[in-house]
């Protein structure tokens, strides 16, 4: 079974809880993912909306909680919005967002180890959200990241697994879980990915913007098994040629 | 009194503490962290800190995210 | 719910059932799939192993029973195959394939609609394998054919939907039921198809030859399921920009 | 006398029924489907069909197939 | 070097002549391009328009001139358009196009078929655009095709070699020169099918509807002869694995 | 004109010299390839091989130098061998590569970064090869990097762009020329890398383990000037709806 | 007269020659090609084929086309 | 005396100038560049700097490389 930092996930889904149309719907498509562990962001109270309280939704003992980063553009932007996480009730988890260009929301990788640092010397278990980058992925490991979370293409959208090559390398070196993040849009992606042999996968986008979120959320769900159980099952080869899926001989008398 | 909260002036009556504010806008301290001019302000302080004219407050929670 | 030739499937993997490593896992395979479309070849009797009869393992009455014509080179060597299919107790249920090219075993779209012609005045449900070939999709269907099968990729290859673009084409224009079969190779590629659209898949090798095909078989199972959920679902849009899922505003008070 | 089976030279007694034949061979009737020189025989024809010397009979079944 | 029916190519550029901003930009293009084969179509004249002629800007003399009958829908209506060309002046070179419905413009692989057994008999050198379909190109090639022309994408998508897998089996099997035909979009595409060991590639919306058709027609002429030269210097094998370019000894001394 | 460190370009090729079959095979794909500018690497001199020296092959005016890193598994290790190089006679054109794992010999970003720092301080003009990493390769830009090379794939595998849209984020982004290195195996991957918009590509593996080097540097010559023009020109966009590239009137009169 | 041409019904003044048609109409006569009733006129008989009331007639040619 | 050049130890005849040595190894000045006891010798030096036993010399040069 899946372990991060001593815990142990049954689900290989987590789920991000951005962009729901509705609490009610992200509550109902919490329950569809069957997901242990949630993520959410630290934001300023809109005095104006002080009612909009994602707290209300979530229930904080049913689930690991896994604060991110997300808006910080350098590691002390990271590790003060760690904190505060903290005192707000986030628990150890986190998972570490240094996005410095809020165009491509892609991660520093400089930054992102200094941060790493930082926060496992502070106590966290940190999940570092980083470019598929497999020299980046050891030394994360080395620094004492609780797992890895590689892009699978840039934050909503909807891409899939378009660094492949990449992931594959950094899953094959990896000493510590791999967890595909980030442009996964489909069921089929995630599957992809699990079939490659990542050990769990992020995903929020390609379920909350879906034609129905909560269906969606099932829907990978079971993709992310499916793709858990055909790597552990052990995948047929690919081949260049065909080969028969029926007996190649007993048919002379066919012959015209 | 004048302090500021999450970077908006704002004018309350004083003396206040830092619980009764958070009572007063309507939002449950359970789920709410407050920087109080710099410093996270540990919750059981949320009772006996008692805000005065000039502080700068921000009051954070969670959010959806990804 | 899916429906061929009025017949409703509550599943929509179909199974073949070539290699695998013995009756005994065919037989667990099947159950596992939770399939209700099983496809088999018919050959000569091996006169000097009477005993190993498939018949024992298949329960003829649960499954729709879908005899291929593999081997076949021509409309005749077809029509044939599937008169003896029929005498054998195979039913009307005809899965139609015409390789004249052992070495790549791809379809003829000539012979190929020639036999379905024929075969559909002879009453029989034909499913016709095919290159994935819009027209002639079209005409299979205009022939009668009661689903149109177009190749994902060569069979036995696992290389999955390497077809996607005249696949999609085929889909949106089909009146009767767009079966993917050959050449999926692992659930991802299940998963893509029924995204893309797809009535049903047929798969066989990827599962036979998987190291523990049982296990695979459930995988495709629920990564049909998956795809076809999300497609009903409704999938978000690719885009080529990065678009946060998390808030953008509310953190002017973390920057440095 | 001679007959051919699945292309195969075969010596066998006669007379001899096919459905004789089949259960000699061991086969199950129910799964198996005969074309006597080259007509495909109705299994109710099986009880009553009497071979041969000469005839070419293919016998032929089900497989595992994709 | 390339020969069709008995003619010698230089060069493995055909050129088609649609959607040109002007005759003069056309006639530049053709030149740039350095092709020796020239696609046009047959329409009615239009009689408000009647200096539109576009035998003004091609001289005969210098090219292969190969009509086409795009817009035919059938057999019938193809091989009618096709005499039309030879009593035109088109001589008897032609691509057959067969497309039955304008919204894709695939080719319709029966009637493709039965125009060129006709046209063949009728001494036409035919080059049929056909779908990636490997059976297809066997049949045609029986029927006397001088060339097959499996398309890369469908016409005017510049989508590139989408059928590459296809496309492979047909040049590895053909006996004729295999044209690739359509979709392709960019002289990497171009590149990528004559690397494959395509005989030669048909352009023309890549290059009539360029910011600048003149040079880009000059491009699509460099990438050919890059691909075919490659092709015949002979490409390294993919790995999946990294092997140095630099020694792998002599640097002890550097180690820290 | 290509311009890197002030120095002007009229081949966007550069060549790597390694694993050629022979000295004389080099000199020619040199000159076939037309490039301007040659990397190297620096070793310790084989002692029993006295006799092998390729500064016998390279005419050191004609071409801009450019002494590579390779080998170093850290930020000192290759400023000791750029320094060495330099000293060698190699002037301050450098290629810093720095790569920790001789099995992926894939970059390290942070001591890519740190060693970039040094070096431009030292007076080198500085290329680091990197991972398309498009936050770094602003961080290597921002340091003083004369241009960045972001990896198409990892170093030999001639796996061709597999990294196509981070490279594009990076050539959106970069203020410096960037240059794709490594993995481009064949000349439409060098054309695809130019299509983008790159400034220029090194190519090494690819050519010295052509079947014919010579000819192959040649057609890498052509598709990267192919690339180029075609980007100057500009691309058709892609469509994902045929359109006809012949006119789709004037053929009422052929209608059966 | 009247006769049809490309579709499109003309009147024309008779006796008209196709030739003459062909030049009225601006066209090169080298590169049009000629439906006369149906039929394709060969370039020779250009010269000498008189257009009667009633003809349809379809002049083609070629135009830029992939 | 003793030397070691490239991490073999060797035996040469003294006094021996690093020029000396190069050339006395069939190696090109122009091309090599001498490490000498960690120390990056400047190729003027190589005419004076004369070798004594126990040196550590490192002789380097280009070789291809992508």
């Amino acid at each position: 079974m899946l372990q991060i930092a001593g815990h142990r996930f049954r689900s290989r889904l987590f789920l991000g809880t951005g962009k729901f149309p509705s609490a009610q719907i992200l509550k109902e498509a919490i329950l569809a993912s069957g997901t242990e562990m949630i993520t959410v962001a630290l934001r300023r109270v809109d005095l104006h909306d002080p009612a909009d309280d994602i707290m209300g939704v979530i229930d904080r003992e049913k689930y690991v909680f896994l604060p991110n980063t997300s808006g910080a553009r350098d590691a002390n932007e990271a590790v003060r919005l760690a904190r505060l996480a903290r005192a707000a009730g986030g628990g150890n988890w986190l998972k570490l967002e240094v996005t410095p260009d809020p165009r491509t929301l892609l991660p520093d990788p400089v930054e992102t180890l200094k941060a790493t640092e930082e926060l496992v010397k502070d106590g966290f278990h940190v999940l570092p959200y980083m470019n598929a980058d497999p020299i980046l992925a050891l030394k994360l490991q080395d620094a004492g990241a609780a797992a890895v979370m590689p892009l699978g293409a840039p934050i909503g959208t909807n891409l899939g697994v378009t660094t492949a090559l990449q992931v594959g390398i950094i899953i094959e070196q990896a000493r510590v879980p791999v967890v595909v993040d980030a442009g996964l849009g489909a069921p089929s992606h995630a599957a992809l990915a699990m079939e490659m042999g990542a050990d769990a996968v992020l995903v929020n986008t390609a379920i909350s913007v879906a034609g129905d979120p909560v269906r969606m959320a099932r829907a990978f769900a079971q993709a992310v098994e499916a793709g858990r159980t055909a790597f552990e099952a052990g995948l047929g080869a690919r081949k260049t040629q065909a080969s028969a899926s029926s007996p190649e001989t007993g048919l002379d008398f066919i012959r015209s | 009194m004048h302090i500021t909260i999450n970077g908006e002036a704002q004018e309350i009556s004083s003396p206040k503490l830092l619980i009764e504010l958070v009572r007063d806008l309507g939002l449950n301290p359970e789920t709410v962290v407050a920087e109080h001019n710099g410093r996270i302000v540990p919750r059981p302080e949320y009772d006996t800190l008692a805000l005065t004219a000039g502080d700068s407050l921000e009051l954070i929670r969670f959010v959806g995210g990804g």
